[in-house]
């Protein structure tokens, strides 16, 4: 066991923080990105991609560079300070993951290189109006037109990333009733495909997402992913790596918004002394710090486990990070607003945009109190 | 001791809710419930229903408009109007100036203000916190330069509550700058019309635009609109600030809330049950329902005990009301965005966007989920933060 | 509405607290009672009788004075306060609420007169082993001898001052399997009668109690106070009022547990000043008197609530009360101690007791979670 | 970054657990896992028994009896020896007393006293805290007065746990009253048999006899027993209270308790199903064993970090496991009490009490619940209690 990164993926971590402070330190330049036609910054992204993080998790045959989960982990974390908006998520992690655990040798010659050269970005739409956390929930029919392609029908809801992504992957029921863990395949669709309708829209977090729905749309035998029988275990192996993921940029974000929060009660002056001379406020600070030190260390745990070859303690894992992160969300976001007071309320200052991005991650792939329900009915940790 | 409501005082409570009912739109009671913004004309409509009846000031004296009612009345009229979604009262006007005036204005400030006030003919706003002056509102540094029978005002207000909307602003400046302090305050009426003003609106975490920022620069004041004594005004202050504190628990707007929180919980299922079929769901609103019962009877006990108050300073027990009060309106929006959950995630401007932006009508309802989460983090902050609020206690009730 | 007491009420209180304040400010006299033989003071029982505090709930044709559940509150709460050992709830509010509610005008003229002069002490057998909170689960048996009277058999565990007391009023099963909810008879047990065998021991909060084992114990049809269409019904009106109480006195402790710290933050010096000027152990301390007035609260909620004419309505308040009540002994019994530090963790000063005492009314009739789970599965208070 | 355990690592492990459970008696074993009291033999044979194995002092020098492990053997090492209930070595003679002779000791000092102790041949405790000195351990008021080639002792210390077992006492002392708080204080070793000492027990909470108060009346101290340099022992205090910290998560026998909880919980009824089948308690389980790996986790962190750190002073950051390590004790705890509920009532004042009591043996596990609940409320207060804890955090990592 040792928590020392390596000289590879130290100089990783340097270059990615470097470059997004540069870009993303002003808060300014944030709310220009969000006015570009995809709400994000399309340069920016490709800077990424000249980096080389598109191609970090994809194996060496597929044309990537066959790095790990501790490697996506130090990118998100990076991500979450700066608060970035560029689709890396949905694209790299979840569609890219997607490709990963199921892709074939001629999808992956046709997909991966557009994406690690940040030309292409994707999006997969796996919620629907009523799925809640269940990514089983799939009301949406895919129908064997017998050619071994398939007619797509029904509606995918809060696409995250959906209404700029060149492609989405959509997971949709060949067979079996509506929660069924099995019949459900997993298909590549262009957005621009002939009954695509996208209905885009900001998000709280200031990123951008999609209501699509699919009416008719015709796909061919190349175009599925995963056929009914794995389809689910696919989108359970990414939705874990994308929750670990997701656990790192929490942190990225907590640790900024902490720190932030110490900077301020340092300097803002009432009673003629800094607020932070206040015992009260000292020791709510240590909680926050505390917090995010927690987190942090489920984290690294998320990382560990997101790779781990059974899937019942993958999950029981992944399902103890989200717990852990999803209670110091709320800690560091609610005391960190707390104790700004007034200017935390107000879209000018970034302590807010911390908070909501950290109540939105909370909330993906289900919030602390669900992944708890998760762990105790699959009978604890140990 | 008698620890029921008595047959008169329930009889009370259902005409009050009747008039409530059938008075004031549905259209407004329902946005009120939901979250969602009203705006100004709609917030004039309802108080101007609720002038109709006598029931926009009625802890007002009876010769400013006010009723003549019991403690438990008052509370009742609160709770009612909270639980049926109804707007109060603007607050800048009945519940913070009004009582000022009432109290320190002179006989023809009375005449002049408030009969408009009460009846919402002028809109008022605070113009109290400045962006050094928060926690420590004595801090603040707006002047007023008294040049014969003006004031000229200078400097900047913040967190000014709907000042967009306002017609006149109460102000407190400094008038002598050589004093400590809390002296050379003083409590001015300003014309939001006077030329010199500005107001810049703050864009909030839920996106709205509920506060900005206010500007004075060189702005005439006439003498005539200095409430009280001149470098009195912290006696002005302070007499709001506690009033302002007693309204704070918002245990009916509470109680409605979570009436909302069930039904939504009742619709939105989670595998193969509804949400609020969950034990773990239901027994955290079980909780809350516990904490705001609490609140209501502990109210109730404070409005019993001021009876026999000699003093007219705010009890400091009623610090106990605020923190609770809003420690319980954030859990009740929290459970409304658990509700939500993956649905909180779309963000729609405003209504009228919103109304374009609906893809799903079904769901509608969670628009506001995350936008009041955000919002109200201000609750524990405004008024005296919560963390004032225990110094207060600590200080006035245990004695530190 | 109306807070106040009534004239007759503040004497009650007044005379209350004046007794026990004599008798009980200091600890070492309490250690004394507790070595005596009962295992509290005798003589103070009978001058709680001598100022008629025996008599208060009873009705004027049963002996009593005929008041209110405000006044068994004012009494509890003096009772907590003072931290008393003497068997007020078990012989007045336990068996005593039984023979209010269900004893014959026969049994009521042969016990009450002994238990208002504090010459009779009684107990209310309800738990077993396996009981835990459901007073319907009921393992003891009483079967018909055919000539009206009953034979039980079983054990009764935990029997709240069982061990002195003169008469046991114990639940038994007449019929039906052992968690249901009719068929439970009350009987009125003489505690010295062939079979019975009493194991008396000391309770973590300084009171006494025993196990019971009723071994062929033969009682005749003028010892059954409740048959088995009743029993149930009257043990729980019985426990909701005796929670109520129970409230009353947490808050009696809770109260003095709170005015003791604050008392010991403002005396207690470390680096030179009171312990009481740190920010951080003031704001803890209004945690404290902020916990204590919502449980006070509640408290005055359940008196008032434990009389409602429906049932489901009564035993959702208690419930709620004992929810706040519960999660307030946490915060003040907990706080308490740990801003004692080191003296709070002995048994030479008084903190410690009330945290024990408190400890053991939060797990008395079901605990915070055992009570809000109760609520919820009931639907909850509006 | 590799954040698994090696093979070696887990060979190790397995090792030691073997030895655990079949060299330390299962009675003792099992007392230890069902929070009742040790004897003074059984703890004395369990340290032996472990340091036959070279177990009892693995993190002090080779020469002195200590092992050469990596950070990562002693975390394993810690946490195997508490999830098997293993009773810890006698942590005032290895942890606390050990490793300040090793840092500040004379080469006659360490031959003299660090063999026996190691052993346990000598019982030691600890005399630090005094009535008027707890969180403000520098307040000590014990004088050591230097008469010739004696130290004179005089005054009190308390809280010092088992000193009825002590044969020595290691002990801080004022030897320049002149100097300022922490200067003049100097560490000294005094047998407990010298004339003047005398041990006054102090019942705790539980009903058990822990700690005690130890007067000192004209004892006399050979000067040769002072450790370090005379009045500069809060440098020996400060070492000590910072070894003190890392050793306070007890990760192990949080890990070892949450066991136990799942097997009592799933025995006890309640309705028709068993406690831990009811949805809210097993989440309450799962939340304090979600909390428990974080904690476990940042403790290797701080252990990795620790490889890196140039100063020998702990690392403040050990603190959160101090507040966590705490929390999560007393977490479990609550979760036991609830278990027992009721039948946690009845007081059992010893073991042999008990024995003679237990009228139902099948709840006899029943028995230890509240006084551990009790007992445990301790952990948030001594070596230095969670607000204290938050203050070196505030200061030393968030630079307050």
């Amino acid at each position: 066991m040792d928590f020392d990164l390596s000289d590879e993926q130290r100089q990783l971590k340097d270059s990615v923080e470097r470059l997004l402070k540069d870009t993303y330190d002003d808060l300014n330049l944030r709310k220009g990105y969000m006015k570009e036609p995809k709400g994000y910054s399309d340069a920016l992204y490709k800077q990424y991609a000249e980096l080389g993080l598109m191609a970090v998790p994809f194996s060496e045959e597929m044309g990537g560079l066959g790095q790990g989960l501790t490697e996506t982990m130090i990118i998100a974390e990076a991500f979450g300070r700066a608060l970035a908006l560029e689709p890396y998520l949905p694209t790299i992690v979840l569609a890219g993951g997607v490709l990963r655990h199921a892709g074939n040798q001629a999808m992956a010659a046709e997909l991966i290189p557009a994406i690690v050269e940040g030309k292409q970005t994707l999006a997969l739409a796996f919620q629907e109006r009523q799925s809640r956390y269940d990514l089983a929930n799939v009301s949406t029919t895919a129908k064997a037109d017998g050619k071994g392609g398939y007619t797509l029908e029904g509606e995918k809801s809060v696409v995250w990333g959906g209404d700029s992504a060149d492609k989405l992957i959509v997971s949709a029921r060949v067979s079996g009733g509506r929660a069924d863990r099995s019949g459900i395949g997993l298909f590549l669709v262009d957005a621009k495909a002939s009954g695509v309708t996208r209905k885009g829209y900001p998000t709280q977090d200031g990123m951008r997402a999609a209501d699509v729905t699919l009416s008719s749309v015709r796909v061919g035998p190349e175009a599925v992913i995963a056929g009914p029988d794995k389809g689910l275990d696919v989108l359970e192996v990414v939705a874990d790596e994308a929750i670990a993921a997701l656990c790192a940029e929490a942190v990225g974000a907590m640790a900024a918004l902490q720190e932030l929060t110490v900077d301020y009660l340092k300097t803002r002056k009432q009673f003629g002394v800094p607020i932070g001379s206040f015992q009260v406020l000292q020791h709510k600070a240590v909680d926050m710090y505390t917090a995010v030190e927690q987190a942090r260390s489920m984290a690294y745990y998320a990382t560990m486990m997101a790779a781990d070859p059974d899937p019942k303690e993958r999950r029981k894992a992944i399902s103890a990070a989200k717990v852990q992160v999803g209670r110091s969300i709320k800690i560091v976001g609610e005391t960190g607003i707390q104790l700004h007071g007034g200017i935390g309320m107000t879209m000018e200052y970034k302590a807010g945009h911390y908070f909501k991005r950290l109540t939105m991650i909370d909330l993906a792939f289900g919030d602390a109190d669900h992944h708890l329900r998760q762990l105790a009915a699959a009978g604890g940790l140990q | 001791m008698e620890l029921r409501f008595s047959a008169e005082e329930n009889a009370f409570r259902e005409e009050l809710r009747t008039f409530f009912r059938t008075a004031v739109p549905e259209s407004i009671r329902k946005k009120v419930s939901e979250n969602r913004h009203l705006s100004k004309e709609e917030m004039v409509t309802s108080h101007k229903i609720l002038h109709s009846k006598g029931l926009a000031v009625p802890h007002w004296p009876k010769e400013w408009g006010g009723a003549d009612w019991t403690p438990v009345q008052h509370y009742i009229y609160t709770e009612e109007s909270q639980f049926n979604g109804i707007p109060q009262p603007l607050p800048f006007n009945v519940s913070m100036n009004g009582p000022v005036v009432i109290a320190f204005g002179t006989e023809a400030q009375k005449k002049r203000f408030l009969p408009r006030m009460a009846a919402l003919d002028d809109w008022w706003c605070q113009g109290f916190s400045e962006p050094g002056a928060g926690s420590d509102l004595a801090g603040l540094k707006t002047t007023a330069v008294r040049q014969g029978d003006h004031y000229i005002v200078n400097g900047q207000k913040t967190w000014t509550t709907l000042a967009q909307y306002a017609d006149w602003i109460f102000c407190l400046c400094r008038t002598d700058p050589t004093a400590k302090k809390q002296l050379g305050i003083s409590y001015l009426l300003i014309d939001m019309k006077t030329p010199g003003i500005t107001v810049r609106p703050i864009q909030t975490l839920d996106g709205g635009h509920e506060v900005n920022e206010v500007f004075f620069d060189d702005v005439k004041v006439p003498v005539e609109n200095l409430v009280g004594q001149e470098h009195r005004g912290w006696d002005c202050a302070k007499f709001l600030l506690g009033n302002e504190r007693t309204g704070i628990a918002r245990v009916g707007y509470s109680k409605q809330r979570i009436a909302r929180i069930k039904e939504l919980a009742g619709r939105v299922m989670t595998g193969s049950k509804s949400l609020m079929e969950d034990d773990r769901f239901r027994e955290k609103v079980a909780a809350v329902e516990v904490e705001l019962k609490a609140l209501e009877m502990t109210q109730m006990r404070i409005l019993s005990e001021d009876r026999h108050r000699k003093s007219n300073t705010p009890n400091p027990a009623s610090s106990i009301l605020k923190i609770k009060g809003s420690e319980i309106q954030q859990a009740t929006t929290q459970l409304l965005l658990e509700i939500a959950g993956p649905l909180a995630l779309p963000y729609q401007t405003d209504e009228e966007e919103h109304g374009a932006n609906a893809l799903l009508p079904d769901i509608d309802w969670a628009a506001p989920a995350a936008p009041t989460y955000f919002n109200y983090r201000k609750v524990s902050i405004y008024g005296g933060s919560n963390e004032i609020q225990r110094n207060i206690l600590a200080k006035a009730v245990l004695g530190f």
